[in-house]
């Protein structure tokens, strides 16, 4: 059996990244919502390597800096959970709508 | 070439406003008032040369300049004066010390702010007046917006707000469909000869198509007919009126509806001779101008507000401009050019004495009023004169320009002069009652028992309207010759344009995408 | 050749205007000096009474200079002083000109010096008013604008003086502004003005239009040649002229302002509401004779208008008791006559009728004044707020004011047209020459309207100085005669009433030496209208409608005069009138009279409040509703369809990734697509 | 054949780790899989020659950032809740539409384009000559600190800065 890894690579990163969405849509718990976003960055993470080796090594540098940002955003993004969730007590998304004013 | 002779002293005109606003706002409170009437009186001062260092007699444009601005795209600092630009950059300059010290008093919170932005509006309001480059004009033209904006919104009456959105947008939605016609205009004339230019005499130069006339025409139209205001999209200035500070109506009346006809006189007739000339754009413009007489001083008939009253006076007085603009005779648009000034004079003077009765009445409805003249002698007289020279008495400035406007309108249009003509009737109309209901009858209020005639610094306020209404009224002759020739080479020019219009864009040459886009430098 | 016309304008121009600038520039100083008094020495009563009548005498003696400089020079063209140019645009030249010519200077000669009588009257009329300085600035500008009216050399000259004039009208009606009632009398008078200045303006259109010039001059000589006789154009110019004329003559239909005009103090009634503005109609068309002289639908309607006029008014005026209102009807009514006199061609009759008009009417007028002082003092003294203008509340006064008794009589006789004062020759030659020239309707009416005259004067003498005093037992003893320097104008006008008919004695009066001054003097202003009369068919029937000679008819109207007069005082002189305050509305006939045929109702009901209606309207239903509706509306319907799209925006994120996804599924369907 | 079971192998365990990820009730379960899920991807990822990225991977992602989620889960006691944050039929079928149909259109658009390979042999070869030469972490290096060192730089403020907030953010705040 003669297998791509490329290709499949690609069509992994696909998958991953749709059940990520499939996640953020159907979940409500924010924590939860929040791991499959990290899911999600994963699989483009994933996507870019692939394509790393016939475009150059800048597409690893861009993973990199995908890595760097998502810590950034994880603590940023959870003290935020945190914040909401003494406010609310809780961290259902549905019991809060900041977004709208 | 002496310094009043050369570009520098419009360049001076337009920039020592501007130092006076940041002046104005770096002086405290009580300095800020002085500081922006001393350089309006300094810019009155260094323009009132201009009047008599002009050249009469040739249409050529005076103190004229052209220095490369953004080089790529045509664009310069291109100013000049002919004889009509003359007297409204003059008017500006001699409206504006008035306005700022009929402010003194009404005015008393944040003034560094308040004058910074009334001289704000002198540099927009000059620079209007003499800009020959239409990117610079659209500048100055939108600039104006701004301080006007907040001069209405911020110290403005009770429903300022409602009253400031609605001027800027009224007066938004015209300029965006202005400034389409622009970059229109000078896309056409890169198509035409390969040059990407915003300068205004190479643009009027340019044949463009009959029926691309009627677009661009339109376009422009709007944007100006919104500042005349021409009826129907005149509901913004009663509004703006009555919720503008005192300053902001005089100057509003004075100087910026002014814009509005100066527009049409300066680049929408000369760009689109043909269209304005059509038998279909005058007839429209004249209705409308002659609804604008009738209706808008039937609308001021009915006012209890008076200034609300003068503002609808405004649309009816401006409706005679109009008229004599489009009635296309040497005579018309002479007298409308006077009574361009003259409606700034006397209605600026209008709005000055309304404001100083609101300061010590603080209500505007002609009903609180009554047997004014038994306590304020000094204020009636100068209320009846200005009101004289608003119904266009003879003798008085109004005279003189709604004479001239109606003659020459008769002589193209004779029906329309006549329409006109009842205007005069109905000026009388609703001015003599409100004459009558302020300052006549018994006083019968006891507030009224109270007031005190205006004192030194308000009849220095209004002297000098008062011996212009006078001046021009007698002997306009130094005026008019200022116009004579100008309006004899633009009627010239339309006339020959209007006939040269071509069917067809002449040639197509140069391709579009050969127009340099920002960034793709071909140095 | 090119010396010849020159040549001929240095034989006529003999005549050179002395000081003609002063003449205007005194009673403008004046005006001036008043003005400023009446902000700064207001206490001050010297300064007004001896600038405010100096003014204007000074303006009447530099008059009588130029007078007998032209009666000795008889120039056949006008004198032209340009003073300098007005209005100068595209092929419009208006100059301020100044035209002196043999009517102009008789209309100065009369305004001047009925002027100057009147400022000396009113040193003692208004000597009480705290207005007194603001007073006389009023009248002299007056003056001023009047001057500038009979002077102008073209129509905006004219014009200037005509609005002027009703500008200075204006605010003396509303002289005493506090009363509401007085200072809307003013503004009536210069509304309803303002609808004849239209007409004014048109003509003045019209004209430029087909001269390419205003100047009066130039207009006349060229205006046979460039018109048709009898065109739609000359017609429209004098119609729209005469519109003008209605206005400030006050006829039909614009006379309504007139009675109101009383409202102003009685020597403003005598000077600008009899004497002299009013009269400005009949010289603008005396003044455009040769545009209306070519007119001939014109002339009718304007003799017609006059006719009708006369009557009417004089039917009203045989029901008022105010006696200001009487005169004032009165006026309206001999306005009538004098148009009736230029509308048929009889423009030297005309200016005849003004000219004695003038006269004995300003001294009626002043004669009234001298009462009404009286009474106003009376009732002052005794705090009594009667109305000291109504005669019923009058009588008997002759034992109280003998000279004014006298001269009021001199004056009723000459208006009554009673041989031989002035009334008798004017008048009757408006007569005569309406039924010699072929007007034989009019013709009788204007004797009607003559016999009526004679009624309702002599009624306003009974009521005033005859029969019991009703002023009142406690008010009475306070009535007492004017001072001498309000009798003394009353003396000269009555002298003025007798004598000023004799400068024109029509050949065909027995007895009586024939006197043409006044014909030949206007003969030159005149020649060329009449000659267009008369080479279109005017023709002088030397007999009346209904035959008989002038001899006979001016026999049979001053006998005819003199027996209303005598019927009208027997009749009345013994009956009793209760005081004002006791009398009830009259009815029937003199009740419609009373109310002056309920025009101003009329008029209110069908033109002023519609319109006010029309304009409210436009103002809440097409500005507030349609237009600010219509754009309110649109931000409405904007904020709307933001209201709708916001129901989108939950806030919650499951929302947004749920609209997220939809879009990127969208996208990338596009890709595959 | 080797490449290809432990391709499989890692593949499936990604997979797995994610659909159960998304499908366990306990929160602390859901995020097991995801750590699991991230550990066959960087076994993925050493697969594909990224040899630092996969190190970085373990370390970083499923280490640390992993850690500081079961911090709150267990700061926060959400760990034991039963009470279901799974929505309703509706959301599920939405999400499986969703799911389903991104993955079905870029898997498409994956062998759309796969014959059009993305760039020539000459720039995979000059990719693998690189590797070989400066070794994983050199060959990640060079541009990043050459080309890349003002964004290099610029990361480290926003970590400090996403400090700084994460600590303002969740403080307590005085009452």
């Amino acid at each position: 059996m003669n297998l791509d890894i490329e290709l499949a690579s690609l069509i992994l990163s696909a998958f991953l990244f749709a059940v990520g969405t499939a996640g953020v849509l159907v979940r409500r718990n924010a924590i939860i919502v929040f791991m499959c976003v990290e899911l999600m960055l994963n699989a483009v993470n994933l996507s870019l390597i692939v394509f790393s080796r016939s475009l150059g090594l800048e597409a690893q540098v861009l993973v990199f800096f995908v890595m760097a940002v998502a810590a950034a955003e994880a603590a940023v993004g959870l003290a935020i959970i945190i914040a909401i969730f003494r406010h609310y007590e809780g961290v259902d998304v549905d019991r809060f709508n900041l977004l709208r004013w | 070439m002496s310094f009043f002779e050369s570009h520098w002293v419009l360049t001076v005109l337009l920039l020592l406003p501007l130092a006076g606003a940041v002046a104005c706002l770096f002086a405290g409170k009580d300095e800020a008032k002085h500081v922006a009437l001393v350089t309006s009186i300094a810019a009155f001062l260094l323009s009132l040369p201009l009047f008599w260092v002009f050249r009469e007699g040739t249409p050529a444009i005076q103190n004229y300049v052209s220095i490369p601005w953004i080089g790529q795209w045509g664009i310069a600092y291109t100013v000049g004066v002919d004889g009509i630009s003359l007297l409204m950059v003059l008017l500006t300059t001699f409206i504006m010390p008035m306005a700022i010290l009929g402010s003194y008093s009404y005015i008393k919170r944040q003034e560094p702010t308040y004058y910074a932005m009334l001289l704000l509006l002198m540099t927009a309001m000059i620079g209007v007046f003499i800009a020959l480059d239409m990117f610079l004009f659209f500048l100055f033209w939108e600039l104006m917006l701004i301080p006007m904006y907040f001069i209405i919104g911020v110290w403005g009456g009770e429903r300022r707000i409602y009253a400031a959105i609605k001027f800027f947008l009224f007066t938004a939605v015209g300029s965006l469909l202005m400034l389409v016609a622009i970059v229109t205009l000078v896309y056409l004339y890169y198509r035409q000869y390969g040059v990407v230019t915003f300068a205004y005499n190479d643009l009027v130069e340019l044949p463009v198509t009959r029926s691309a006339q009627f677009w661009l025409f339109s376009a422009f139209a709007l944007a100006f007919a919104i500042k005349v205001p021409l009826f129907p999209v005149h509901t913004w200035l009663p509004d703006a009126h009555v919720e503008a500070p005192t300053a902001g109506s005089v100057i509003l009346a004075g100087v910026l509806l002014k814009m509005g006809t100066y527009g049409f006189l300066r680049f929408a007739m000369p760009f689109f001779a043909y269209a304005a000339t059509s038998d279909v754009v005058v007839y429209t413009i004249l209705t409308l101008s002659l609804i604008g007489i009738v209706y808008g001083a039937w609308v001021a008939a009915v006012q209890p507000d008076a200034k609300k009253l003068v503002a609808y006076t405004s649309v009816a007085h401006l409706g005679f401009v109009m008229l004599g603009l489009f009635a296309l005779t040497s005579e018309s648009i002479q007298g409308g050019i006077l009574q361009m000034v003259n409606h700034g004079i006397s209605t600026g003077a209008l709005f000055l004495l309304i404001g100083m009765l609101y300061e010590r009445r603080h209500t505007r409805l002609i009903e609180d009023f009554g047997g004014i003249a038994k306590v304020m002698p000094f204020f009636a007289f100068a209320f009846v004169v200005v009101a004289l020279s608003s119904i266009g008495l003879p003798g008085t400035n109004g005279f003189v320009g709604e004479f001239l406007i109606l003659i020459g309108t008769f002589r193209t249009h004779p029906v329309a002069a006549v329409i006109a003509a009842t205007g005069v009737v109905f000026a009388a109309a609703y001015m003599l009652p409100m004459v009558q209901r302020v300052l006549y009858g018994p006083v019968e209020d006891e507030e009224n028992r109270e007031l005190t005639d205006i004192g030194l610094r308000e009849r220095i306020v209004l002297l000098p309207a008062l011996a212009m209404i006078v001046l021009i009224g007698v002997y306009p002759g130094p005026f008019l010759e200022k116009t004579s020739a100008s309006v004899d080479a633009l009627l010239q020019q339309i006339e020959m344009r209007a006939s040269q219009a071509p069917l067809e864009p002449l040639g197509t040459d140069v391709r579009f995408d050969h127009m340099p886009i920002l960034g793709v430098d071909e140095d | 050749m090119l010396s010849l016309p020159l040549l001929l304008q240095e034989a006529h121009a003999a005549y050179e205007p002395i000081l003609p600038a002063w003449i205007l520039l005194l009673p403008l100083i004046g005006a001036v000096v008043n003005g400023v008094g009446a902000f700064n020495w207001r206490g001050n009563k010297a300064i007004p009474s001896i600038v405010g009548p100096a003014a204007v005498i000074g303006a009447f003696a530099i008059v009588v200079v130029n007078f007998l400089a032209m009666r000795a020079a008889a120039p056949h063209d006008p004198a032209i002083v340009s003073l300098w140019t007005w209005m100068s645009a595209g092929d419009l030249r208006i100059g301020v000109d100044l035209q002196f010519d043999q009517l102009s200077m008789l209309m100065l000669l009369v305004v001047t010096g009925v002027s100057s009588v009147i400022h000396v009257y009113s040193v003692g009329y208004m000597r009480e008013d705290p207005g007194y300085s603001r007073y006389f600035a009023y009248l002299n500008l007056f003056v001023f604008f009047m001057l500038i009216l009979v002077l102008g050399a073209n129509f905006a000259i004219t014009f200037v003086g005509w609005e002027g004039v009703g500008l200075c009208s204006y605010l003396l009606i509303g002289f005493w502004y506090e009363n509401r009632e007085f200072a809307s009398a003013g503004k009536k008078a210069f509304i309803v003005n303002r609808i004849g200045d239209f007409g004014f303006l048109v003509a003045m259109f019209l004209v430029f239009v087909h001269f390419g010039t205003l100047n009066y001059e130039t207009v006349f000589a060229a205006a046979p040649a460039a018109l048709a006789y009898g065109g739609a154009v000359v017609t429209a110019i004098t119609l729209f002229l005469f519109l003008g004329c209605t206005g400030k003559s006050a006829q039909i239909p614009l006379y309504v302002w007139l009675p109101d005009a009383m409202a102003g103090p009685t020597p403003v009634s005598a000077l600008i509401h009899a004497a002299t503005m009013v009269t400005a109609g009949v010289y603008l068309v005396a003044r455009t004779s040769v545009l209306f002289a070519m007119a001939p639908v014109s002339q009718a309607v304007v003799a017609a208008v006059g006719a009708g006029t006369a009557l009417l008014a004089a039917t009203i005026a045989t029901q008022q008791y105010d006696i200001k209102k009487v005169l004032a009807y009165s006026t309206v009514s001999q306005l009538g006559y004098m148009f009736v006199a230029v509308g048929i061609g009889a423009y030297t009759a005309g200016i005849f009728h003004l000219m004695t008009h003038a006269f004995f009417k300003a001294l009626l007028f002043l004669g009234s004044g001298a009462v009404i002082h009286a009474m106003h003092h009376a009732y002052h003294e005794v705090h009594s707020h009667e109305d000291p203008n109504d005669m019923r509340n009058q009588g008997g006064l002759r034992r109280f004011m003998p000279i004014t008794f006298a001269t009021m009589w001199i004056g009723t006789l000459a208006i009554s047209g009673i041989f031989p004062l002035a009334g008798f020759f004017s008048k009757d030659e408006i007569i005569w020459y309406t039924g010699a020239y072929g007007y034989g309707i009019l013709w009788g009416i204007a004797l009607v309207a003559a016999l009526l005259t004679a009624g309702y004067m002599t009624r306003l003498m009974v009521m005033t100085f005859h029969g019991e005093n009703r002023t009142g037992a406690d008010a009475e003893p306070h009535l007492h005669e004017v001072p001498a320097v309000m009798w003394i104008p009353l003396a000269i006008l009555a002298v003025l009433s007798i004598v000023g008919g004799w400068v024109n004695i029509p050949d065909a009066l027995p007895v009586l030496p024939a006197v043409h001054a006044l014909h030949d003097w206007l003969h030159p202003v005149f020649e060329p209208a009449r000659g267009i009369l008369e080479a279109h068919g005017l023709h002088d029937a030397h007999s009346s409608p209904i035959g008989g000679g002038e001899a006979m008819w001016a026999g049979i109207s001053t006998v005819a005069a003199a027996v209303v007069i005598i019927l009208t005082f027997r009749a009345l002189v013994h009956r009793t009138w209760k005081p004002a305050a006791d009398s009830t509305e009259p009815t029937g006939l003199a009740g419609v009279l009373y109310n002056k045929w309920y025009v101003d109702e009329l008029y209110d009901r069908t033109i002023v409040l519609p319109l006010l209606a029309l304009w409210r309207g436009c103002w809440r239903i097409v500005d507030a509703g349609l237009i600010d509706g219509s754009i309110n509306g649109l931000a409405a319907g904007t904020r709307a369809v933001g209201w709708i799209g916001s129901l989108f925006q939950t806030g919650r994120v499951a929302t947004y990734m749920f609209y997220f996804v939809t879009g990127v599924l969208v996208i990338l369907a596009t890709f595959l697509l | 054949m080797m490449e290809a079971f432990f391709f499989l192998l890692f593949a499936t365990m990604a997979a797995g780790g994610a659909i159960m990820m998304i499908a366990s009730r306990n929160p602390v379960s859901s995020l097991m899989y995801l750590v699991l899920a991230f550990f066959a991807l960087s076994g993925v990822f050493v697969m594909l020659d990224a040899h630092f990225l996969a190190a970085v991977q373990v370390i970083v992602y499923a280490g640390a950032i992993m850690v500081l989620f079961l911090f709150v889960i267990m700061l926060l006691n959400l760990g034991h809740r039963e009470d279901i944050d799974m929505r309703g039929h509706l959301a599920r079928l939405v999400a499986l539409v969703a799911g389903s149909g991104l993955f079905a259109a870029v898997a498409a658009l994956v062998f759309r384009g796969e014959q059009a390979t993305l760039a020539g042999e000459e720039s995979r070869l000059a990719v693998e000559a690189m590797i070989r030469s400066r070794g994983a972490v050199g060959a990640l290096a060079e541009p990043l600190f050459t080309s890349y060192l003002v964004p290099f730089e610029l990361t480290a403020l926003l970590l400090l800065v996403a400090i700084v907030g994460a600590v303002v953010l969740a403080r307590r705040r005085a009452p």
